[in-house]
């Protein structure tokens, strides 16, 4: 059984249902990216499974961790696991810093509480932590308030965090989506380094298929609170299953080449109160066909690894490409 | 509420309350003499006891237990005038009145009172002006107000004295009862830093001294019991500021106070429902009218006046705000004036058919009359003047109700703007010169500012103040009621005022015909 | 349209400077937030100006619109300064210069339909009878691919696209002769940017209007214009043809936006930078990128680079390196790029 | 930090100044106090004489100046009543006034943030419904109407307290409660909607992610950052018990600035009006600067300018 | 703005229209709401139809019959409420009271917002000087408790309804000056606001079409929880005697001079402080219902 293994999860905030249905497994020391756009769920599969969702959404499903399902654990067992085991890290880094309290202090809370250190050497380990994520001047900054520091520096704080609990997985929710891009390449680069010495399995949410493909080893696609298409990063380019993914990549400026006019996908996403029968992709997708305004397509494996939740996807031969997916460990640090 | 029984509130309830009221309950009946609270309205409107600056019917409350005159009145019987600091006076001619002086009276500083002391306190120094010390302009002003002819005072011994005066002045000696001639040391009065600061804190020789006085919240008074009468029979007086009706019967009713003042004719019930309580007073010699101004255009005309008056229902007022407990005087007089009460002057009749017939007469057109009512200054006045209000628009006058703040708004603008408004009238001597031609006389407030005038009534008016036959007196003020009551009216006189007091049921104690409270030894047993 | 021959836009040494009060009595820093920026535009062309945040290239979008006035340097339009803002002949100059904004759900009112909100150029400049403007709405909105009974929605009840599309039929009803689009894609979906994009470069073959396409995005930026520049505090530090620029950025500034690049498939080493961007109040002397370049060299630090062309092939940029003016601190060991 | 006192004095002296200007104008244009200090029966030359006492014959800007001039040298005047120094008239009503409003204080922060943050942490529970109903009721009842109630319920009909008067510290209980009431369902509304807004922060999810356990959560992370705009609220509740003071004072007879302003207003004792207005107002103006220098205390943003400056 | 001015009663009408419809159409209400609303339907209701209703002229009266029971106390129908100290039907007054409150917590209301918003409106659009000139205005209102300016205002100026009116308008005219001016640099800056002036619009047509409507909400919710002050400071001020003056008479006016005889006589009193109290609540519980549903960003 993988590290953690998101079984049939579903979310609920009154009538509207934001998670359909999530089956998603992570091993260790994998790293695996979450895409979709806005509302697709991305970010609510894992607060779900963590317990931060509030007290309104009904959660449904099962998340195993190592075995165990902790999903509606009392707090007593949940705890542990927050931080503990599974960090995380939000989008907007300045807004997920407490502002009244110290940097330092918003690390060591998590040494304390998680490997039991206080006082100096709670303090050593954060300098620690701070040079591990490229905080420069670390001895001085450890007293510094959120505000003091930019996006970027504060996601590294939000990042030292986050590994002061020594966590075997990081779900790193949108984490450069506020950054500039010379910013969001620092973040990335350093997430791919942390893995590489750490050893710790990733989880990136994230719109922006371009961040995920080049850092993970295995992509899902969401749309509408469902997974719709999951491979391993390559594939998904070469041999995108799911027309909604075709759609994603259609619709992204090529860097190099002539000059095409985009593949836009028509449309929009669809409301959570008002989801349409059926493949919810149905009324944008240019495939669709009666078929697909009533039946709610099944995830159908198409290679090994790879399976895309559409009635018309069509099963291939892997190793076609030679583009394989360890991309992400083929980072070379050219300028340090 | 289930955990805690009725009785364990009732003796919560009675612990507390003997508690709180023990130290003054308890002392009435030791050896020690009591103390007692008068909740009242106000202390004293100027925020000093200095009876020349406080002429008000809330100082005169006051001034009696910690100040003398040299003659005193009978406050709670006939109003007589009285031996106080003088044993005895008598007259020499028109214009002079000798006084002898009582021996062995001490002030509260300790000092002996000479003739040499009433000379000062009826001297430049304290109200004249041109002395040693700075006099404000105001207490000239009342001083000159209250002796109009005043010249001096002799000092013939130690303990005699001879006041000269620069006219005639029939009522001389009743003049010497007024509060603004209340006796003062000297010595006291010369050591003060300024007129002022004397006037918080005067020296005299009542029964009580001034302990602590804490402007408009607290006046204590303690027992002098150096006093020519021998020791008072109260250890202390406090009057405590308490503005709120409501609070001052509160106050009564939860033990913090043996007196409330100033208690509406209708609280008189409510008050009294509790048997340990009793309301004391009735009518005092008090007048409430309401004046008209006369530079008025609509009130110039007479006939608008006698239809303002005829439409007046003092019975009702009386009988329904007062529940009958005060009375309506024949005019603007009282009995106590002896022969130069009018027995038979009659108060314009309320006849609303009679109003209107008038004001047909006059051709009054709905024309628009303000009518300026301070809120509650005299007791019941805001009713009153809503129930005036409603009984002048039923015959057809168009009154405009102006509620406002204080006098001065009262005598604002021009003669436009001012109608009519609410006053009171207070006679302590039994003749009508000095109320009558004090206030609507040339030399009064009403004559001076043009609101009132009349020539024939202002000849008369001297007359009275000058002439000596009596008879020819009475003729003169026969005519002048007739005058500015029915024929020119300058107001119309609703009901004598009454003065309600609530008190402990077990006090033995005899309100005033005034707002006198008389804490002497004769009035008090418990 | 007077002085056809001219440039449609011609902006000279741009300076702008905004205060920044610190308190009441507090110091104020003046800061640079465009600093000695020159571009043209002709008809039919798309300028894209590319930089991070704080480089100044919105405040640039706003003095080229005349939005507000610039410390120094001009903006000619058509031929015509430009007049202050505020006063009628700005406010007539309108019709022909419009903008489409970031965030298209910010940019439309909420109370009103969105037929009145792409009617309300033609209210406020009085163009045409009620009757003829009715007819001009209707026209726009197929234009920009709006369905006619949008017209009576509001905007909250549309779709992210569909209101980015209102706000460009909003700034076409008068039939403008510029665009200005600051980020008008940065705030949507994915899948609707490629709409947008598509939109806009269908209109502008359509009316020949000349476009500054502002933004971060440097696929986006490709995708659209005929030139681009790009801006670093201030200043633009490279201009070229897109293609020319993003395939062999001669600026490091412009090697490391390049090369930061997220891209699917992308395996290719990367420049990447260290630091924040500087605070733009206090700027770094000489050029102010020298504190995050790879390659600074003394002279960096103190002398200011010239936008001017580069001898070997013409490309203007600001960089003494590239100049060859001064010789690189360590050798770039990267510049090839995807 | 001092750049910023410094600019708050600054907005401080033009409020006292603009306060100063708004005092004179309204009680000097409005009326004539002579004939309200000397009455209806006063002769004219008394008035006249009145006037030139207290210079009120001079020209307006006149005796705008020198009244600018007094009050920057500390002299207000004397009071028209009773000619004692307006300062001494004022100062010596003070220690009552403080003897009400700083315990009505100390209840209302002691009863409202408690019940306001109990309540959000508990959100629509039983609990929350009864504060929330407290806290609204608070501000619909009149504080005099309830003043006279406690009186009735707690003088009258039990007998427990004294109902009028300032003769012990049993005196001071119903005042307080009453000033007490008002405040601090007040306080508790808005505590309960500051809390409730920190609670919906993004940090407090971060803090949860890390695996804090909720009360941690809520004592080291949230109530921090709700205190920073109750502290604001704070700010207005000090203009709220001033105001309170007024009436309370008037219903339970206490000797405090409010009944002095009452009485001088109705007296149109103009000196002592003008010193009890400017008194509370730079008790307002200190008050309010306190209150944004705690602000800056409890949240490290404000000083940070000055900090990052100093970088 | 024209037409809240110019019909009071309309305002609150298309409220509570605006209101009725969003429950009609299945957004769930809670019950207090509903009685809240329900309550002050009433009390306008009665405030519109007064003359019509009121079974006495309000001034109208019987001295043989002062101080009579209400109906509740064993009183005759006659004066369901009881009658007053001038032997005045308690509940004519208490009908014309509501009139007149109402009136005035309006009048005041709609004073304060047009001041306010005006103000706000000028520094946002001005900024400089003027911003600063209002800014030390706002300042000003907040370092003088309002009760205590009322008083000085009042005792000084004498009293009249207008007067009355004004002054409570003045009463929380600073916090809509900074929403309003708030608001309109923020829509000004980057927003609606931004893009229509870049069209060329002239400010007229900015702040009146566009900015005003936007903010409505906003302002609507901030009236809300000014309105019960105004009732509120109506009282206390009448309680301390300076409110509105006899012969009219008002909600607050009436427990004014109804607190003597609190124990005597208590329905005087009672009657309209159940009324003001309760009017508070439900505009507050209004008020703050509706900031949670149209206005969440408001603090």
């Amino acid at each position: 059984m993988a590290f953690v293994e998101i079984e049939n999860l579903s979310v609920a905030f009154g009538r509207s249902m934001a998670l359909r249905g999530i089956n998603l497994s992570v091993e260790r020391g994998e790293a695996v990216g979450l895409v979709g756009e806005s509302g697709c769920g991305k970010s609510v599969t894992w607060l779900a499974a963590l317990g931060l969702l509030p007290a309104s959404a009904t959660v449904r499903g099962s998340v195993w961790l190592d075995g165990k399902d902790i999903l509606g654990a009392p707090k007593a067992r949940l705890e542990p696991v927050r931080g503990g085991r599974i960090a995380m890290i939000f989008q907007d880094p300045a807004a997920s810093l407490n502002p009244v309290h110290r940097i330092g202090r918003q690390i060591g809370e998590a040494l304390t509480l998680h490997r039991g250190m206080t006082g100096e050497r709670a303090k050593a380990e954060v300098i620690r932590l701070m040079d591990q994520v490229g905080i420069p001047d670390a001895r001085n900054r450890i007293n510094a308030y959120p505000h003091e520091l930019s996006g970027g520096q504060n996601q590294r704080v939000m990042i030292a965090m986050a590994l002061a609990g020594e966590p075997e997985l990081l779900v790193a929710d949108e984490p450069t989506t506020a950054l500039d891009v010379t910013i969001q390449a620092q973040i990335l680069d350093l997430l791919t380094t942390l893995r590489r010495d750490t050893g710790m399995a990733m989880v990136l949410i994230s719109h922006d298929l371009g961040v995920v493909s080049e850092t993970c080893s295995r992509i899902a696609v969401m749309y509408a609170g469902r997974i719709v298409e999951e491979a391993p990063s390559g594939q998904i380019f070469s041999h995108p299953g799911h027309p909604y993914t075709r759609g994603l990549l259609g619709s992204l400026p090529p860097l190099t080449g002539p000059r095409r006019r985009l593949v836009a996908i028509p449309g929009s996403v669809p409301e959570a109160a008002r989801m349409p029968s059926g493949c919810a992709f149905a009324p944008r997708c240019d495939l669709s066909t009666e078929l697909c305004a009533q039946v709610d397509p099944a995830p159908l494996p198409l290679a090994d690894d790879h399976s895309a939740a559409c009635v018309f996807a069509k099963p291939y031969q892997r190793n076609v490409h030679p583009v394989a997916g360890e991309g992400a460990f083929a980072r070379e640090r050219v300028l340090q | 509420m289930t955990g805690i029984t009725r009785r364990h509130l009732l003796s919560v309830s009675a612990a507390s309350t003997a508690a709180f009221a023990m130290p003054r309950f308890a002392s009435a009946q030791s050896t020690e003499r009591p103390a007692v609270t008068v909740a009242v309205q106000r202390i004293s409107n100027s925020n000093t006891l200095e009876m020349l600056t406080e002429q008000s019917n809330v100082g005169t409350r006051i001034y009696t237990s910690y100040a003398e005159t040299l003659i005193g009145n009978n406050w709670i019987g006939d109003m007589s005038l009285q031996p106080q600091l003088a044993t005895s006076w008598k007259r020499v001619d028109d214009q002079t009145v000798d006084v002898d002086l009582r021996e062995g009276v001490k002030f509260h500083n300790g000092d002996v009172m000479t003739a040499e002391d009433v000379a000062f306190s009826y001297g430049p120094d304290r109200m004249w002006g041109g002395g040693t010390v700075e006099v404000p302009e105001n207490v000239k002003v009342v001083a000159r107000q209250a002796l109009p002819a005043f010249e001096r005072i002799e000092v013939l011994g130690p303990h005699k004295i001879r006041l000269h005066n620069s006219s005639i002045d029939p009522v001389l000696e009743g003049r010497l009862s007024g509060s603004i001639g209340m006796i003062v040391s000297k010595r006291a009065f010369m050591e003060a830093k300024s007129w002022m600061d004397w006037a918080r804190r005067p020296i005299t020789t009542g029964p009580y001294a001034i302990t602590e006085y804490k402007p408009d919240s607290v006046l204590t008074l303690s027992a002098f019991d150096d006093h020519w009468e021998g020791r008072p029979p109260l250890r202390q007086v406090r009057f405590v500021e308490t503005p709120e009706t409501a609070s001052r019967i509160n106050l009564l009713r939860s033990g913090g106070a043996d007196f409330a003042c100033d208690i509406p004719p209708d609280q008189i019930a409510t008050v009294e429902a509790d048997k340990r309580f009793k309301v004391v007073g009735g009518p005092i010699n008090n007048t409430r009218y309401t004046v008209f101004n006369k530079s008025h255009p609509v009130l110039a005309n007479p006939l608008v006046r006698q239809a303002l008056t005829h439409s007046v229902d003092r019975n009702l007022i009386v009988e329904s705000l007062w529940s009958g407990r005060t009375e309506v005087p024949r005019g603007l007089q009282w009995s106590f004036y002896g022969d130069f009460y009018i027995a038979d002057h009659e108060n314009p009749a309320y006849d609303p058919d009679k109003a209107r017939a008038l004001l047909r007469k006059a051709g009054y057109n709905g024309e628009p009359i303000p009518y300026r009512v301070l809120n509650d200054y005299y007791t019941a006045q805001t009713a009153t003047a809503q129930i005036n209000t409603e009984n002048w628009r039923a015959v057809g006058l168009n009154i405009k109700l102006q509620m406002v703040e204080n006098w001065g708004q009262i005598s604002e603008g021009g003669p436009e703007t001012r109608g009519i408004h609410d006053w009171s009238a207070a006679a302590s001597l039994p003749d009508p010169y000095v109320q009558m031609s004090g206030s609507w006389g040339p030399l009064g407030s009403p004559w001076k500012s043009n609101q009132w005038r009349n020539e024939e009534f202002g000849k008369l008016s001297q007359e009275l103040g000058s002439s000596t036959d009596k008879t020819r007196r009475i003729a003169v003020w026969r005519r002048m009621l007739q005058i500015i009551e029915i024929e020119d009216p300058a107001y119309v006189v609703l009901h004598r005022n009454a003065s309600f007091t609530a008190k402990r049921a077990d006090i033995k104690w005899t309100p005033a015909q005034s707002f006198v409270m008389d804490f002497r030894r004769h009035n008090w047993s418990a | 349209m007077s002085g056809g021959t001219a440039e449609l836009l011609e902006a000279r040494d741009l300076a702008r400077s905004y205060m920044m009060h610190r308190g009441f009595l507090g110091r104020t820093t003046q800061v640079r937030a465009v600093d000695g920026v020159s571009l043209s535009l002709s008809r039919g062309e798309t300028l894209g100006l590319v930089g991070e945040s704080g480089c100044g290239k919105s405040t640039t979008a706003r003095l080229v619109l005349g939005i507000e006035p610039p410390d120094e340097g001009a903006v000619t339009f058509d031929g015509t300064a430009m007049p202050r803002s505020g006063t009628s002949n700005w406010a007539a100059l309108r019709r022909r210069m419009q903008m489409v904004y970031q965030d298209p759900l910010q940019a439309l009112d909420k109370r009103l339909t969105i037929g009145a909100q792409v009617a309300e150029p033609l209210d406020i400049h009085r163009i045409g009878t009620s009757a003829e403007r009715r007819e001009r709405v209707a026209a726009v909105m197929a234009e920009v691919g709006l369905q006619p009974h949008h017209a009576a929605r509001h905007p909250q009840s549309l779709s992210g696209g569909q209101r980015q599309r209102a706000v460009i039929a909003r700034a076409l009803v008068t039939n403008p002769d510029l665009l200005v689009c600051d980020e008008p894609i940065s705030a949507l979906d994915v899948s609707i940017q490629a709409l947008v994009l598509n939109l806009l470069m269908d209109l502008q073959e359509r009316s020949g209007m000349g476009m500054l396409f502002v933004s971060h995005d440097l696929r986006a930026v490709r995708q659209i214009s005929h030139r681009v520049a790009v801006m670093y505090l201030g200043r633009i530090v490279e201009e070229g043809e897109p293609d020319a620029v993003l395939q062999d950025p001669a600026h490091p500034y412009a090697q490391a936006l390049v090369s930061a690049i997220p891209h699917p498939g992308k395996t290719a080493a990367r420049v990447i930078l260290q630091g924040d961007p500087p605070n733009p109040a206090n700027r770094p002397s000489g050029c102010a990128f020298h504190p995050r370049c790879p390659v600074a060299t003394a002279t960096c630090r103190t002398e200011v680079p010239v936008l001017k062309p580069r001898r070997s092939d013409g490309r203007r940029v600001a960089c003494h390196v590239a100049h060859g003016e001064a010789a690189p601190a360590r050798a770039p060991t990267m510049l090839e790029t995807c | 930090m001092l750049q910023y006192l410094l600019s708050r004095l600054l907005r401080a002296a033009v409020s006292i100044v603009m306060v100063v200007t708004f005092v004179f104008v309204v009680l000097r244009m409005s009326g004539d106090p002579a004939t309200v200090i000397m009455g209806a029966d006063a002769p004219p030359e008394a008035i006249d004489a009145f006037r030139k006492a207290w210079g009120l014959d001079q020209p307006l800007w006149v005796q705008y100046f020198a009244f600018f001039e007094a009050v920057f040298s500390g002299e207000l005047g004397r009071s028209m009543r009773d000619g004692r120094d307006v300062v001494a008239v004022v100062l010596e009503r003070v220690p009552s006034t403080l003897a009400l409003t700083i315990p009505a204080f100390f209840v209302n922060i002691a009863v409202g943030i408690p019940a306001g943050v109990y309540a959000a942490l508990h959100r629509n529970s039983l609990i929350d419904r009864c504060v929330m109903v407290m806290a609204v009721t608070g501000f619909a009842v009149p504080s005099f109407i309830l003043a006279m109630l406690l009186v009735l319920i707690f003088s009258v009909t039990l007998g427990w307290l004294p109902s009028a008067g300032q003769d012990s510290w049993r005196n001071a209980i119903l005042p307080i409660a009453t000033m007490g009431f008002g405040g601090a369902a007040l306080l508790a509304r808005f505590t309960r909607s500051a809390m409730l807004e920190v609670l919906g922060q993004s940090y407090i999810r971060t803090a949860s992610a890390k695996g804090l356990p909720w009360s941690a959560v809520v004592w080291r992370h949230a109530l921090q950052n709700a205190a920073i705009p109750t502290i604001t609220i704070i700010g207005f509740m000090l203009g709220g018990l001033v105001a309170g003071a007024v009436v309370v004072e008037s219903v339970f007879s206490w000797p405090g600035v409010g009944r002095l302003l009452v009485v001088s207003v109705a007296n149109r004792d103009l000196a002592v009006v003008q010193a009890v207005v400017l008194m509370i107002a730079m008790t307002m103006v200190a008050a309010n600067m306190v209150v944004d220098v705690l602000y800056g205390l409890v949240d490290p943003r404000m000083q940070g300018q000055a900090r990052a400056a100093r970088r | 703005m024209v037409d809240a001015t110019s019909s009071p009663a309309g305002t609150g009408g298309s409220l509570i229209t605006r209101l009725l419809s969003r429950f009609a159409t299945g957004n769930r209400m809670p019950l207090l709401i509903v009685i809240a609303i329900l309550w002050l339907v009433l009390m306008l209701a009665i405030a519109v139809s007064a003359d019509l209703i009121s079974p006495y002229r309000f001034t109208q009266m019987d001295l043989r019959n002062r101080l009579s029971l209400p109906v509740f106390m064993g009183g005759s129908w006659r004066h369901v409420l009881g009658t007053d100290e001038l032997g005045r039907d308690v509940l004519s007054r208490l009908i014309t009271s509501i009139r007149m409150s109402l009136l005035i917590a309006f009048g005041a209301t709609i004073i304060g917002a047009v001041i306010g918003v005006t103000l706000g409106f000028v520094a946002a659009h001005f900024r400089g000087i003027v911003e600063q000139a209002v800014l030390a205005l706002v300042d000003f209102s907040a370092a003088i408790p309002f009760l205590v300016l009322a008083l000085a205002v009042l005792a000084f100026f004498g009293n009249s309804l207008v007067l009355f009116v004004c002054l409570l308008g003045f009463h929380a005219w600073e916090r809509y000056a900074r929403i309003a001016r708030g608001l309109a640099i923020s829509g000004k800056t980057h927003g609606y606001a931004a893009a229509v002036h870049q069209l060329g619009a002239s400010p007229w047509r900015l702040y009146g079409r566009h900015i005003l409507p936007n903010i409505a909400s906003t302002l609507i919710v901030s009236m809300t929880l000014a309105f019960p002050e105004i009732i509120l400071l109506e009282s206390g001020l009448s309680f301390l005697g300076l409110g509105i003056q006899p012969p009219d008479t008002s909600l607050g006016n009436m427990v004014g001079f109804g607190r003597e005889y609190l124990s005597s006589a208590p329905w005087i009193m009672l009657a309209p402080a159940f009324v003001i109290t309760v009017t508070a609540l439900c505009v507050s519980l209004l008020g703050d219902w509706l900031r949670d549903r149209l206005d969440p960003t408001l603090s």
